[in-house]
């Protein structure tokens, strides 16, 4: 009985070490100049902006970008905040001036009923926008970073606007960034390991930052 | 905690029960009601027994506002009547519109769904227009009855109606839902249903009597009655509630039972006839009794509820539904809540259920707009059964209560069905809400 | 207190007025006498502004 | 005497029995006098009125509490009981009066802002009259207001309310309701010059930060969150972030929308410099199904309704068997007013606020809210203020 147990917990420890180290893997590099936008305009992009500032990584932001603002490189080609539709320009211009190809995309998972409602978009017209987008940056080696940081109030049942979001983007990623909350279900560690994707996971959103400053040296 | 408060509940229907088997009317069999569950409740100190006054006086001030429209509403429209002035009006749409069956009856439509959407309440409809437009149905050939079932439906779309729909603000204010882009939703299927109803309703002409026949049926109006005297205490009415909203910042808010007192005295001045205010307003008052004691009581009745936690297990349950038993017993509980708590059942009920909602995909204001339109056919149910029981004082139907529900049916079902779903493809129709932004 | 709060106030007290009057005048139905009591109750705490 | 009249004198006495038992506890509450005793942190107390002449007198008036640090800075105004059902705010607001020290800038705190409310009951809702928050030296009493000011001090309500200036319409009970009267109006209704009011104070003083302290259902999608508009919204999520990793509490950010009016978030933002900040933290006593509504629930929120309801995941927040105590929500709303300075004052260095002695939300989880209020009994006479 003793052998049996002691066997089941060498297998349990065994287990655990594979899954972690399957779970967790080293980041890998990116580069500027970077773009941020929200795949399902939920709140949670606000986060992602935020997290970034906090690494003191600068960037272009836009709620609802399309492939041809994607084109124009950084400053988006001169686009303007407008109703339902935000622009921020942040990049150090000095260093990537205006029209730099983008080297990265950080794409903030979460749908949002009342934020797609705001800028005109119904879930359909979301994920087709975000597919085109992330075919347009894979197609030009554009690396994306899918992040998910609205814990469990961003997940949702099997086909909700949620997971729809989370399918749309999380498989084409590069890297995958999830915090504990989101990944209760372990939904991000087995799409990254199915599909061979790095995944780190954060146990707070603020712990995103020592990432982003990782990846961005 | 089910238990107790299941417990509790019990003992308020039976203590209901035995008021009614002691012959006691409707009104006093809910007090009984209320006072028996907070006996009840007393025993888990919800509420503690010296605090069970306070709570049943408490509630009699939920609907005191209302009260004080009913009150000078009908005291104004008692004046008109008094002075000729309905039978004065009547006349004139018979004698205009008589051989124009289908435009009068829209005329009338149109003119019962004005003071209700004005105002967001049924019963203002009835109060202001109820009693000349039943005339007016009736000298078209429709039978009491069914100008009663006419009356009730229209002035309940007329409640649910644009631009002010209590149900849905009072919902808008606890979801924190903007009361905007209601226009269309609400705005689109009163119309239609409106239509169909006195349509439907009013079509079969039951008698066969000319046009001088029936004027000749009609009552004598005095001699100086004119358009003038009938006008202008509407006129007041209406001309208060435009300025109030074309300019809402120049003027103090006067609220409707000033408005309805002012156009009072404007009608009691202009009068042909001599009335005896005083002893109107007496029996005004004595006429509402049964009404202004139903909607004390229902206050105490719904603070009873609250602070016993029936109404909390009530909501409860309703939320727990799967969704598929919750849209179809959306068709029971909606008018029944209204029934039992009148606009109580849109907070106790509604609010949840909007947030429930709205998590699972609908569009909320859709369904906000079609919760709105089954509310007020609730208005018809016992026991408060509000806009019913005005409606029979007003039409002058003698027959059974029953009956008379009895014969709304048809546009009953259209209704519940339309608002049902509203609901259910709220998603779909949000376009409607666009339109009015 | 605005003019228009003192003039519901003077309608709350006509309303009151008339079903005292009610009150007084019912000679038999001891029903209606209490629903006439139970709806003064609010207009009454409202007049000696209590509640 | 006749049969009728016996009946009648009968009757007269059961109703008038009720009516003056429930009369005078009527009475007691809208009477009661809250005692705010002014902590060491306090420099001067004025009142709402100072600020919109027309308030003056009106039972809609309010006091106002400065903390003025040493060294000049920025200026945070605290709301509290904007709605008086949603206790946790003045029980946040009177920590900071009674405890908190500035060091530089200042603390304005309104502890009771719609204090027509706080002395106002709501018909049909079953609230209790008071509640009693138990301290070392015995228990304090509050009163349990009402979301919405007293008909007994503005009468009538409108038929629908016309909100100033955008003219959106809202349910007549908005009329009297303080977070739908933003901006306000010098000479509109009551309610209209009590934000009127808090907006000129906000102007006149230079306030930098507002943060309006509510409570919510646990089934409303807008609870345990902080609301800010654009203009505030970074300062809200990295607060947000931090309470979460730091503190070990969620409270996530919710953007305010530009087309729902009147509320402090948008309407603060609009009219003034100032950057607003809404707080909501879960209020189950609130919620529509929940068992009796007593003085327990509304301390401790616990509740089974709630707690199966949560297994349905029909909640907005996490939701287990320890309810949701006031322990919890104030000192959440400590929490986060502190971040929320600190973030400000990180970003606008020349405009920094700096305030000490304000416990924060595990200190005050462990030692309970009543801790940190002062004994009235024992406190200088001149510094105890009555609200």
């Amino acid at each position: 009985m003793k052998k049996f147990s002691s066997l089941f917990l060498t297998i349990i420890i065994f287990g655990l070490i594979v899954s972690l180290a399957s779970a967790q893997t080293e980041p890998p590099k990116m580069q500027l100049p970077v773009l941020t936008t929200s795949a399902g305009q939920s709140a949670d992009i606000n986060t992602l902006n935020v997290v970034l500032e906090q690494a003191g990584v600068m960037y272009d932001y836009c709620d609802v970008p399309t492939v041809d603002m994607v084109k124009a490189g950084v400053g988006l080609g001169g686009q303007e905040s407008g109703s339902g539709f935000h622009v921020e320009i942040l990049t150090e211009l000095d260093k990537y001036p205006k029209g730099t190809a983008f080297k990265s995309i950080i794409l903030a998972i979460g749908a949002s009923l009342k934020g797609m409602g705001a800028s005109g978009l119904t879930i359909e017209d979301e994920l087709k926008r975000v597919s085109s987008l992330i075919k347009y940056c894979t197609e030009n080696k554009i690396l994306i970073i899918a992040v998910h940081a609205g814990g469990e109030s961003k997940r949702g049942a099997d086909g909700s606007n949620n997971e729809r979001m989370i399918d749309a983007v999380a498989p084409y990623a590069d890297y995958i960034i999830a915090v504990k909350d989101s990944n209760k279900d372990g939904r991000f560690s087995k799409i990254a390991e199915e599909k061979k994707i790095p995944y780190s996971e954060a146990t707070y959103a603020l712990d995103i930052v020592t990432l982003i400053e990782q990846i961005y040296n | 905690m089910y238990l107790q408060i299941g417990l509790i509940l019990l003992i308020m229907v039976l203590a209901y029960g035995l008021a009614k088997w002691k012959n006691l009317s409707v009104e006093l069999c809910m007090a009984s009601s209320a006072v028996a569950g907070g006996l009840a409740g007393a025993f888990i100190k919800a509420p503690p027994l010296i605090q069970l006054a306070r709570h049943l006086v408490e509630g009699t001030f939920t609907y005191l506002d209302v009260m004080l429209v009913f009150v000078t509403a009908t005291i104004f429209i008692k004046i008109i009547t008094e002075s000729g002035g309905v039978d004065y009006v009547v006349r004139g749409i018979i004698t205009a519109f008589f051989n124009m069956r289908i435009v009068a009856l829209l005329m009338l439509m149109i003119v019962l769904l004005i003071p209700g959407a004005l105002t967001g309440a049924g019963s203002v409809s009835i109060l202001t227009v109820g009693a000349p437009c039943a005339m007016a149905l009736g000298y078209l050939g429709i039978s009491k009855k069914r100008v009663a079932a006419i009356l009730f439906i229209i002035a309940g779309l007329s409640a649910a109606a644009p631009p002010v729909n209590i149900w849905a603000m009072i919902i808008s204010a606890g979801t924190a839902i903007p009361y905007v882009g209601f226009e269309f939703p609400l705005g689109i299927p009163v119309l239609i249903l409106g239509t169909f109803t006195v349509l439907f309703l009013g079509w079969k002409r039951e008698n066969n009597m000319e046009l001088a026949e029936v004027l000749s049926r009609m009552p004598t109006i005095p001699e100086k009655m004119n358009a003038w005297r009938v006008a202008l205490p509407f006129m007041t009415f209406f001309g208060l509630i435009a300025i109030s909203r074309i300019w809402p910042f120049a003027l103090p808010v006067m609220g409707l039972p000033l408005q309805f007192s002012i156009a009072a005295l404007v009608a009691l001045l202009v009068s042909p006839k001599r009335i005896n205010f005083l002893v109107l307003s007496r029996d005004t008052v004595k006429l509402l009794l049964p009404l202004l004691a139903t909607m004390a009581i229902v206050g105490s009745l719904q603070q009873i509820m609250t602070v016993t936690g029936v109404r909390g297990l009530i909501s409860y349950t309703v939320i727990s539904m799967p969704l598929i038993v919750l849209y179809i017993s959306l068709i029971f509980i909606i008018p029944i809540s209204e029934g039992i708590l009148t606009y109580g059942g849109a907070a106790i009920i509604g609010i949840p259920l909007v947030w429930f909602l709205d998590s699972i995909g609908l569009h909320a204001t859709v369904a906000i707009a079609g919760l709105s339109l089954i509310w007020p056919l609730g208005d018809g149910l016992p026991p408060t059964a509000l806009i019913g029981r005005l409606t029979v004082i007003m039409s002058d139907y003698k027959g059974s209560y029953t009956s008379f529900l009895k014969a709304t049916w048809v546009p009953w079902v259209l209704i519940t069905i339309t608002g049902i779903l509203m609901i259910l493809f709220s998603a779909k129709l949000s376009f409607l809400v666009e339109w009015g932004m | 207190m605005p003019f228009i709060t003192i003039l519901y106030y003077g309608i709350s007290i006509f309303i009151a007025a008339m079903l005292i009057w009610n009150f007084v005048k019912e000679k038999h139905d001891t029903q209606k006498m209490a629903l006439c009591l139970i709806v003064l109750i609010p207009f009454l705490l409202r007049i000696f502004r209590i509640r | 005497m006749s049969r009728e009249w016996i009946q009648k004198s009968l009757l007269i006495c059961i109703v008038m029995t009720i009516t003056i038992l429930s009369g005078v506890q009527f009475y007691r509450h809208r009477h009661f006098q809250l005692p705010i005793v002014a902590g060491p942190g306090v420099t001067k107390v004025t009142m709402l009125s100072d600020y919109c002449q027309s308030l003056k007198g009106t039972p809609a008036d309010t006091r106002v509490f400065f903390m003025e640090g040493a060294e000049e800075g920025g200026k945070t105004l605290i709301i509290a009981n904007t709605h008086s059902n949603e206790p946790a705010a003045i029980l946040a607001a009177l920590i900071f009066i009674e405890n908190a020290m500035v060091d530089r800038g200042s603390l304005i705190v309104i502890p009771q802002f719609n204090n027509s409310g706080s002395r106002n009951t709501k018909p049909g809702d079953g609230y209790v009259l008071f509640f009693d928050i138990p301290t070392e030296w015995g228990s304090k009493r509050f009163r349990m207001g009402n979301r919405n000011a007293a008909p007994l001090d503005q009468w009538p309500d409108p038929d629908v309310y016309v909100h100033y200036p955008d003219k959106k319409l809202f349910s007549f009970l908005d009329a009297r309701n303080t977070n739908r009267t933003w901006p306000g109006r010098e000479n509109g209704l009551l309610m209209e010059k009590v934000t009127f009011a808090a907006m000129e104070l906000m102007r006149t003083e230079g306030v930098d930060v507002a943060i309006d302290i509510h409570g919510a259902e646990t089934m409303f999608p807008v609870t345990n969150c902080i609301v800010a508009p654009k203009k505030a919204m970074r300062i809200a999520t990295i607060t947000s972030m931090i309470v979460n990793a730091r503190e070990g509490f969620e409270n996530h950010v919710e953007p305010s929308p530009k087309s729902f009016r009147g509320l402090s978030h948008r309407e603060i933002g609009d009219f003034s410099e100032t950057m607003p900040f809404l707080l909501e933290a879960p209020l189950p006593f609130l919620d529509q199904p929940t068992g009796p509504k007593t003085e327990a629930l509304l301390l401790d929120g616990k509740d089974p309704f709630l707690l199966s309801l949560s297994k349905q995941k029909k909640l907005f927040v996490p939701y287990d068997s320890t309810g949701w105590s006031m322990e919890k929500r104030v000192g959440q709303h400590c929490s986060v007013i502190l971040e929320l300075m600190n973030q400000f004052s990180r970003r606008n260095r020349e405009r920094s606020i700096i305030v000490s002695q304000v416990p924060k939300y595990a200190e005050i989880i462990e030692r309970g809210v009543g801790f940190y209020y002062k004994d009235p009994d024992k406190a200088d006479r001149e510094r105890i203020y009555y609200n």
